[in-house]
């Protein structure tokens, strides 16, 4: 988030697209709610009606997969109205006439179409956005899951651009991200193109630097993204696979390749329980789970805050750094480290926005990075005055319908997503009774006019299809989901990434639209 | 009406259509020489319009008068108007006729007739149906002239029963809307509190706040948006004034607002009336649509700029939404649960804007302030409370009604002099002012005069002006309880001292009516009156142990007798009554056998003399009620 | 006997009620009003329904529904028989006469007779002291009672 | 700054603190029931009055404001007495059932009780009978040991905007009640357990699969690992386990929880735990020991790397996992393996 949680309270006005935060983000929900019980005025876009929805002063019930076109068309009314912040354009950003243009063909009748929503209605959330002192967008994976993900965050960034919205307290464009430490895992570099902090890989500088920090010889070849390793696995590029605390048989799109993938290589998985992946392994090391050790989470505000062990693992788990750190030195790589303040040391001298964050700066309350010293208060807000990369860029961006749209054979489209009760693949969650007397069981939303077109009861088992594979899982008939839109929480196995797509990969980062998906849904005999 | 000479040119209109009724009105009075001519009119007959005599059939007597004066083509000359209350329910339904001043009383559709043949066309009045009061060894006395009315101080009042409530042009004239005029041409908002602060008005509502500090700190305070509110809830059994001003002269409560928002910077008023008083409701609905129609309400009052629009806001049924957080709490929509103070309402109220809260009484008396001067209303009353206050007189009384006296009357005046003491010769035992919130003031302070801080000292308050009398067959204690019954049913159940503590103390007063009470319980009653009043979040809780209290203060021999002696002295409380036959009368006809529904009265018909079974005995007293021969008593 | 009230008719009343009301602030006190004069009574379907449409939640309508006396949940009788027990009343002997009204209706204080003809009430003093003892029925008053007259009204119904 | 006397002590407090904070500020303790910081005071409970010299009843410190001058005395024999009195009320309409009942060593009222003496009430007369909701999986609310402190209403409506339950009826039949009484599970409850956190007393009571003692339990601060946003929460630990889970008041979620970060830890010392390391032998994964596993998986790489390079090795690290155990997971495929080819599922 460039902004922070607690400033969420005192914003004038709260676009939230692509996140059913109070499901989600519950405690992010809670503080939208206390906004508008303060009079703020909330904008949502969603396929689904979701509960905030009812909260909303606009509700847009978008198709799924057409969020850039309503980010323009917003963008074509604010510029139509001249409520656009003239000088903040002006001193902090560049290439706004590129995107003005592209946006004037954006007109909202036209946007109307695409997204299935009122043109009233575009102007009015427009309206609302643009003339807000304090506007603040919420997004989440509804806005990155699509094969033109990048380009989509980039079209709410253009918004808050051109409204001034950015560098201030209760404004910025803030992803909400899903899990507990994925802040964390992308600050350390678990990704192909980066080391910590962001420093990319293919800066010699940066080899340079870590070369000498960790005397030993590095590789400067960005590596594979998660599909793409997944692609290569199934095509016997890759022979091994490490997978530490994750379940793709679930998570991923298109279980079927990846359990072909997985099946192929020499499989080491890490977990805390025999997860669907973990069965497929030929190795499986018992980790520590969170109250079992020591260490650091970073949640969605870039807050570094302490997790702390409160019960011993089980049998002969072990901390997953302990693990790490023994393979290393099984491998060769003599380093020992006693406790994970050492690493976080070492993690501190290598990343300069964690450099002015220590245990002991972090042991009441956590601190925003970037911090770069240990006097330094850390950062609630980013973008102040200027943007950090010296103006704000803007980047005129087209619409661009997914492959999964307007199929013959396969004519709903799919989406999914979340519900309150489960966490991503039940492994946690699963084991509460409560939780699963609430959402136990896998089921497909239905809009009633569908339902009734395909005489399909109420809790009657159906048949669901995708070129990938097919399902059967129980109708839920709701108003929450539109005509021909249908949703399946991700959360089940033999669930909605039987029929996902993996392999239309979202140019930049590679992140599968997941978010959209063709299907087709028969009544079972 | 977009100037004040235009509401010049209606109230000389008005006047000399009403001013027939004039003679009989203290102040404003117009020679009759040649006004008279020029009006074909002879009579106005006015008939009581209130909630009592509604309920008694005034519509069929109206109905009948027109039929009458139909039948004898007098319709042009003899106009019938229906007017508010005219204070004296106990006469209900009320006749006045004008310029005469005659006074009938319990009048039925039977007897208009009569009346318009006799008195209207042959001119000599019907004497039977005079009202007791008015007529003295033949004497005939007009309406203002009978002992009832004669004693009083008709300010807040001063209209009901002289003007038709629903034509505003009768209440302008009668110098309606002049002091708004006044007021809004003339006087600058700091003037109009200042002659508040002159004038002494406390608030009528029962706390007794100076009326003109509250407009001082509503005015003070900062705000976009303030409101001006009217307290129209009058929860306290037995209290009807509000009611009375309401159904008889709206019109003043509308302009008081007015000039309550001119004062203090506000545009935007509400009145917060009972659901119970649906008369009031239109009345008052009328009087705010007539205002609206000629611009005495809404967008650039009198052509002067100042805006302000009132709305009716209904209470539901709760006695707790008298009290300002309440119903402020009630206004927005929400359970009628009080704040806690501080913020008071003029800093925080309805929708925590700066909100004036007073009651009706206290606005009724604005518009005479205004137009009289501050000195005027100062000089009635006593030194602490000044100007008059309504009491509404009831229970063991020769005439229930509203009494309006100036402050520092005696209560023996009221009750006596203007209430007529009490009926069937019974001795006077209490009467009861505030309430729930109020206590029971015994005989030996009668020559009390009657003031905030004097019934406050006697352990009662003024409250809204209720006027409870009752005699010796009252019982203290089942009073005391029959008030904790009520403040238990109507406490909003927030804060733990009320809605434990007063269940807890109507539970021991309970036991006591039973005859299982102990002499501890009433030092129990004592202490936990201490904590519910010193600890309760609002003034239910704060008051709601007065009644038991002063109780206990004057009657502690009561509740011994009925602790120790397991005996009520007034004979109420049914736990403790005996029935039981008197052997020398009982003429052993065995009927009181007969009746009882647990048929334990023993006896030989025509031999033996009936005797009851104490342990079996529901005191149901149908046995006594059957027999012929009054041998059974109740003791 | 309770005949069905939840008519679709009804429904559209309500409906215009709160499509005039909606826009003004503490819209929910005067819905309800109109809405226990259209219902006889607000059950929960009735409270559902204005909650959706006034954006007010259903818990915080059922708590001021449930606060003040006026507003029900059940439908009433069809003659409500409200004996006042305002003090002045009270003093003036009130409570036999109630007691004599709940006998011959065989309605308990604050309940409906089995039959559904009538609910009886203790009401809150109506402001007609002069009167009192009073006694209304549904929009008929009688005043001035003793407990002798009670079955002659009851008859009446 | 407003300066003020508290037990005869000398105290400085903002201008429209009240009593309450500025006594807190100088450790004077006041006892409260339904105050909570995050909510607008309400005075509902009435045991935090105070004596006020020159005033006109006790004034709850919870609501207010200090004023100059003030001289304030928080524990004196009136308001000692009036607190006692309110404490014997509420026990009139409390089942003392404190041997079995599970806020026992936690309760408020049961503390001050014990402070103030009170052994038993001295009222008789009708208590509470309610039944006991028991629909939702994770909580049960027992209104018959409610205080009607308002709290849990109050946190439902003003802070999670759920708004699933509210004040019922009026006067002393008041209860919380979700709509129609028709019980948790069909209000619209979201099971968040904020309500269960504020109650002070056993009224709204976790459904905790093993029985005990606060006085045998230890916390332990941490932060939730379910979703992004990082509330701050403290374990409640007996022995070896987890029994229980409360938030804390602090950034970034003031107190909040959700249903899974309030109730669902069962994951932690449940059986299916993994405890062995586990290698694959014709087929079936057998237990072995950590030595021989990791010596599988050495030779694996070496092998793998001589044949067909680094870069046919892949390593998915997790974002469920330490800070620091992300950068080693990278440091291992880069600095040992010696390839790029590592990612995490932040797409998911």
């Amino acid at each position: 988030m460039t902004n922070s949680i607690g400033e969420i309270i005192d914003a004038d006005a709260i676009f939230i697209t692509g996140s059913n935060t109070t499901e989600s983000h519950p405690v992010i929900g809670a503080k939208v709610k206390q906004a508008i019980n303060r009079g703020a005025k909330l904008i949502v876009a969603d396929p689904r009606e979701i509960e905030l929805a009812k909260d909303a002063d606009v509700f847009l019930q978008i198709k799924p997969g057409t969020s850039i076109a309503l980010s323009n068309g917003m963008a074509h009314v604010i510029l139509e109205e001249g409520i656009e912040d003239k000088e903040y354009i002006k001193a902090n950003t560049e290439e706004f006439d590129k995107f003005a243009k592209k946006v004037k063909d954006y007109t909202p009748e036209k946007v109307a179409e695409i997204c299935g929503v009122a043109a009233e209605d575009i102007r009015k959330a427009a309206r609302i956005y643009g003339e807000a002192s304090k506007a603040s967008i919420l997004y989440c994976m509804g806005i990155t899951q699509h094969h033109n993900g990048t380009e989509t965050v980039m079209s709410l960034s253009n918004l808050a651009l051109m409204t001034g919205n950015l560098g201030k307290e209760s404004t910025g464009l803030n992803p909400l991200r899903g899990q507990n430490n994925v802040q964390g895992a992308c600050d350390m570099g678990a990704l192909p193109n980066v080391l910590t902090g962001y420093q990319s890989v293919v800066n010699p500088e940066v080899i340079e630097k870590f070369e000498k920090a960790w005397n030993v010889k590095l590789s400067s070849k960005p590596g594979l993204t998660i599909p793409e390793a997944m692609h290569g696995a199934s095509h016997g590029d890759i022979k091994m696979l490490y997978i530490f605390g994750e379940n793709p048989m679930v998570s991923d799109p298109d279980t079927n390749h990846v359990r072909k993938a997985l099946s192929k290589t020499f499989l080491v998985v890490q977990d805390i329980f025999l997860t669907e992946t973990a069965e497929l392994a030929d190795v499986v090391l018992p980790a520590a789970s969170f109250a079992e050790k020591e260490g650091t989470f970073v949640n969605t505000e870039r807050r570094v805050q302490r997790v702390r062990k409160a019960v011993e693992a089980p049998g002969e788990a072990k901390p997953d750094w302990v693990i790490l750190m023994e393979l290393m030195n099984v491998l060769g790589y003599g380093k020992k480290y006693h406790n994970t303040e050492e690493i976080f040391n070492e993690i501190r001298e290598v990343t300069p926005q964690y450099a002015g964050i220590t245990y002991e700066r972090i042991a009441e309350v956590g601190i925003q990075w970037p911090c770069p010293t240990e006097d330094h208060p850390g950062t609630k807000v980013l973008h102040v005055g200027k943007p950090a990369r010296g103006a704000g860029l803007f980047k005129a961006v087209d619409y661009i319908p997914s492959s999964e749209e307007n199929k013959e054979e396969y004519p709903y489209i799919l989406t999914t997503g979340r519900n309150l009760y489960q966490y991503h693949t039940t492994t946690m969650t699963g084991k509460t009774d409560g939780i699963n007397e609430k959402a136990g069981e896998c089921y497909i939303e239905i809009n009633p006019s569908l339902a009734e077109a395909l005489n399909i009861k109420e809790g009657e088992i159906v048949k669901v299809t995708s070129p990938r594979g097919e399902i059967k899982t129980k109708a839920r008939v709701s108003e929450i989901v539109g005509e021909k839109v249908v949703f399946i929480p991700f959360h089940y196995a033999e669930g909605a990434n039987i029929l996902t797509n993996g392999e239309e990969l979202d140019q930049y980062v590679k992140i599968p639209g997941l978010k959209v998906t063709g299907v087709n849904i028969e009544k079972l005999a | 009406m977009k100037s004040i000479q235009e509401l010049e040119q209606a109230c000389q209109r008005g006047l000399e259509k009403i001013n027939i009724r004039l003679n009989s009105v203290d102040e404003k009075h117009i020679d009759k020489s040649d006004e008279d001519k020029k009006h074909k009119e002879k009579n106005h007959v006015m008939v009581c319009g209130g909630t009592g005599c509604t309920s008694s059939g005034c519509q069929k007597i109206i109905g009948k008068l027109d039929e009458e004066l139909k039948k004898h083509q007098l319709t042009e000359e003899i106009k019938v108007i229906k007017t508010g209350c005219f204070g004296l329910c106990e006469a209900g339904p009320i006749i006045i006729t004008h310029p005469d001043g005659t006074f009938y009383s319990r009048v039925n559709p039977e007897d208009i007739e009569k009346i318009v043949e006799n008195h209207l066309i042959e001119g000599n009045i019907v004497k039977d149906l005079l009202y007791k009061g008015a007529i003295k060894q033949d004497e005939i006395k007009p309406f203002h002239e009978v002992d009832f009315y004669k004693k009083q101080k008709r300010v807040a009042l001063r209209n009901c029963g002289a003007i038709d409530p629903e034509n505003i042009y009768e209440y302008i004239a009668l110098d309606g809307y002049k002091a708004l005029a006044k007021v809004l041409t003339e006087m600058t908002p700091e003037g109009v509190i200042d002659e508040m602060k002159r004038s002494g008005l406390r608030g009528r509502g029962g706390g007794g706040f100076p009326a003109g500090l509250k407009w001082d700190f509503t005015a003070k305070a900062k705000g976009d948006q303030k409101y001006v509110a009217c307290n129209a809830d009058e929860g306290d059994p037995g209290a009807f004034m509000d009611r009375s001003v309401l159904e008889g002269d709206p019109h003043a409560v509308i302009e008081a607002m007015a000039i309550a928002a001119y004062a203090v910077g506000s545009d935007m008023g509400y009145v917060y009336i009972r659901a119970e008083y649906p008369i009031a409701v239109s009345r008052l609905q009328i009087a705010i649509d007539q205002a609206r129609e000629i611009g005495l309400l809404g967008k650039d009052i009198l052509g002067t700029g100042f805006n302000f629009d009132l709305e009716i806001r209904l209470g539901a049924g709760a006695f707790v939404c008298g009290e300002e957080t309440a119903l402020i709490n009630s206004i927005e929509g929400k359970r009628g649960m009080p704040r806690p103070r501080p913020p008071f309402p003029a800093h925080k109220g309805i929708w925590n804007k700066p909100t004036l809260l007073n009651n009706v009484e206290t606005y009724a008396n604005v518009p005479q302030i205004i137009l009289k001067g501050a000195d005027w209303f100062a000089n009635m009353g006593t030194e602490k409370s000044k100007g008059t206050k309504v009491f509404a007189l009831g229970g063991k009384i020769n005439n229930t009604g509203l009494v309006e006296i100036a402050m520092g009357t005696t209560l023996k005046e009221v009750i006596y002099d203007i209430g007529g003491g009490i009926p069937n010769g019974k001795k006077f035992k209490a009467v009861q002012t505030g309430g729930p919130s109020g206590g029971c003031i015994p005989a030996n302070y009668l020559e009390t005069p009657i003031d905030y801080d004097n019934l406050i000292s006697l352990g009662s308050m003024m409250g809204s002006g209720g006027m409870i009398v009752m005699d010796e067959d009252n019982c203290m204690v089942d009073i005391a309880r029959f008030f904790l019954d009520f403040t238990v049913e109507e406490s909003c159940g927030k804060c733990t001292p009320c809605r434990e503590g007063t269940k807890r103390m109507l539970e021991i007063l309970e036991r006591i009516a039973d005859g299982e009470g102990e002499l501890s319980d009433l030092d129990k009653l004592q202490s936990m009156a201490k904590t519910i009043k010193s600890a309760s979040l609002c003034g239910l809780g704060q008051t709601a142990p007065n009644p038991v209290l002063s109780t206990l203060h004057y009657f502690r021999h009561e509740y011994e007798a009925h602790v120790k002696d397991k005996k009520c002295p007034a004979g109420v409380c049914q736990a403790l009554l005996q029935y039981m036959v008197i052997p020398e009368l009982c003429k052993k006809c065995g009927i009181c056998a007969k009746k009882c529904p647990t048929s334990c009265i023993d006896g030989v018909k025509g031999k033996e003399v009936y005797v009851i079974r104490q342990e079996d005995c529901v005191k149901c007293g149908a046995c006594m009620a059957a027999c012929p021969f009054k041998a059974i008593k109740k003791g | 006997m309770a005949k069905n009230i939840l008519t679709e008719e009804n429904f559209l009343r309500l409906h215009k009620t709160i499509q005039l009301n909606r826009g003004k602030k503490g819209a929910l006190m005067p819905v309800l009003h109109e809405a226990q004069k259209i219902f006889g009574c607000i059950p929960l379907e009735v409270q559902k329904r204005i909650s959706e449409e006034l954006g007010v939640p259903l818990s915080e309508i059922y708590g001021v529904v449930t606060f003040y006396s006026q507003f029900t949940l059940e439908p009433r009788g069809e003659y409500v028989i409200g004996v006042c027990l305002g003090t002045a009343c009270y003093v003036k002997n009130a409570q036999p006469i109630l007691d004599k009204v709940a006998e011959l209706t065989g309605a308990s204080v604050g309940g409906t007779s089995p039959d559904g003809k009538f609910s009886l009430e203790a009401t809150r003093c109506i402001g007609a002291c002069g009167l009192a003892p009073v006694l209304t029925v549904n929009e008929d008053v009688y005043g001035r009672l003793v407990v002798g007259d009670v079955p002659g009204i009851v008859a009446k119904y | 700054m407003i300066t003020l006397k508290i037990n005869g002590l000398e105290v400085e407090a903002e201008e429209g603190s009240t009593i309450l904070e500025a006594a807190t500020k100088v450790g004077v303790k006041i006892p409260t029931f339904c105050h909570d910081p995050r909510l607008v005071p309400h005075g509902s409970c009435r045991i935090c009055v105070v004596e006020l010299e020159g005033g006109r009843n006790l004034p709850t410190a919870c609501t207010t404001p200090v004023a100059e001058g003030m001289n304030i005395q928080t524990e004196s024999k009136e308001v000692v007495e009036t607190r006692r009195e309110i404490l014997d009320l509420i026990l009139a309409n409390h089942p003392l059932d404190c041997l079995t009942c599970e806020k026992s060593g936690r309760c408020t009222l049961q503390d001050l009780c014990f402070k103030y003496d009170v052994k038993e009430t001295t009222h008789r007369g009708a208590k509470k009978c309610h039944p006991i909701d028991e629909s939702n999986p994770f909580y049960y609310s027992d209104q018959n040991k409610c205080i009607l402190c308002g709290k849990c209403v109050y946190v439902c409506s003003q802070l999670q905007g759920t708004n699933a339950i509210g004040f019922a009826e009026r006067g002393f039949p008041t209860h919380i009640a979700t709509p129609f009484n028709e019980g948790l599970a069909h209000s619209t409850c979201v099971s968040c357990g904020n309500c269960v956190s504020v109650c002070p007393v056993g009224a709204l009571m976790p459904k905790s699969k093993e029985k005990f003692r606060y006085w045998e339990t230890r916390t332990v601060r941490t932060t939730c690992s379910y979703c992004g946003v990082g509330c701050q929460m403290d374990l409640v630990v007996k022995e070896n386990s987890v029994v229980g889970i409360d938030p804390v008041m602090a950034v970034p979620n003031d107190g909040l929880l959700c249903v899974k970060g309030k109730f669902a830890f069962n994951f932690i010392n449940h059986p299916n735990r993994l405890k062995k390391p586990l290698v694959r032998k014709e087929g079936k994964l057998v237990e072995a020991t950590w030595e021989e596993a990791y010596q599988v998986i050495a030779d694996q790489i070496n092998e793998i790397k001589t044949k067909d390079g680094a870069d046919a090795i892949a390593g998915f690290s997790s974002a469920r996992a330490l800070t620091e155990e992300n950068y080693l997971m990278q440091k291992l495929m880069r600095a040992v393996v010696g390839t790029n080819n590592v990612d995490h599922c932040a797409r998911l």
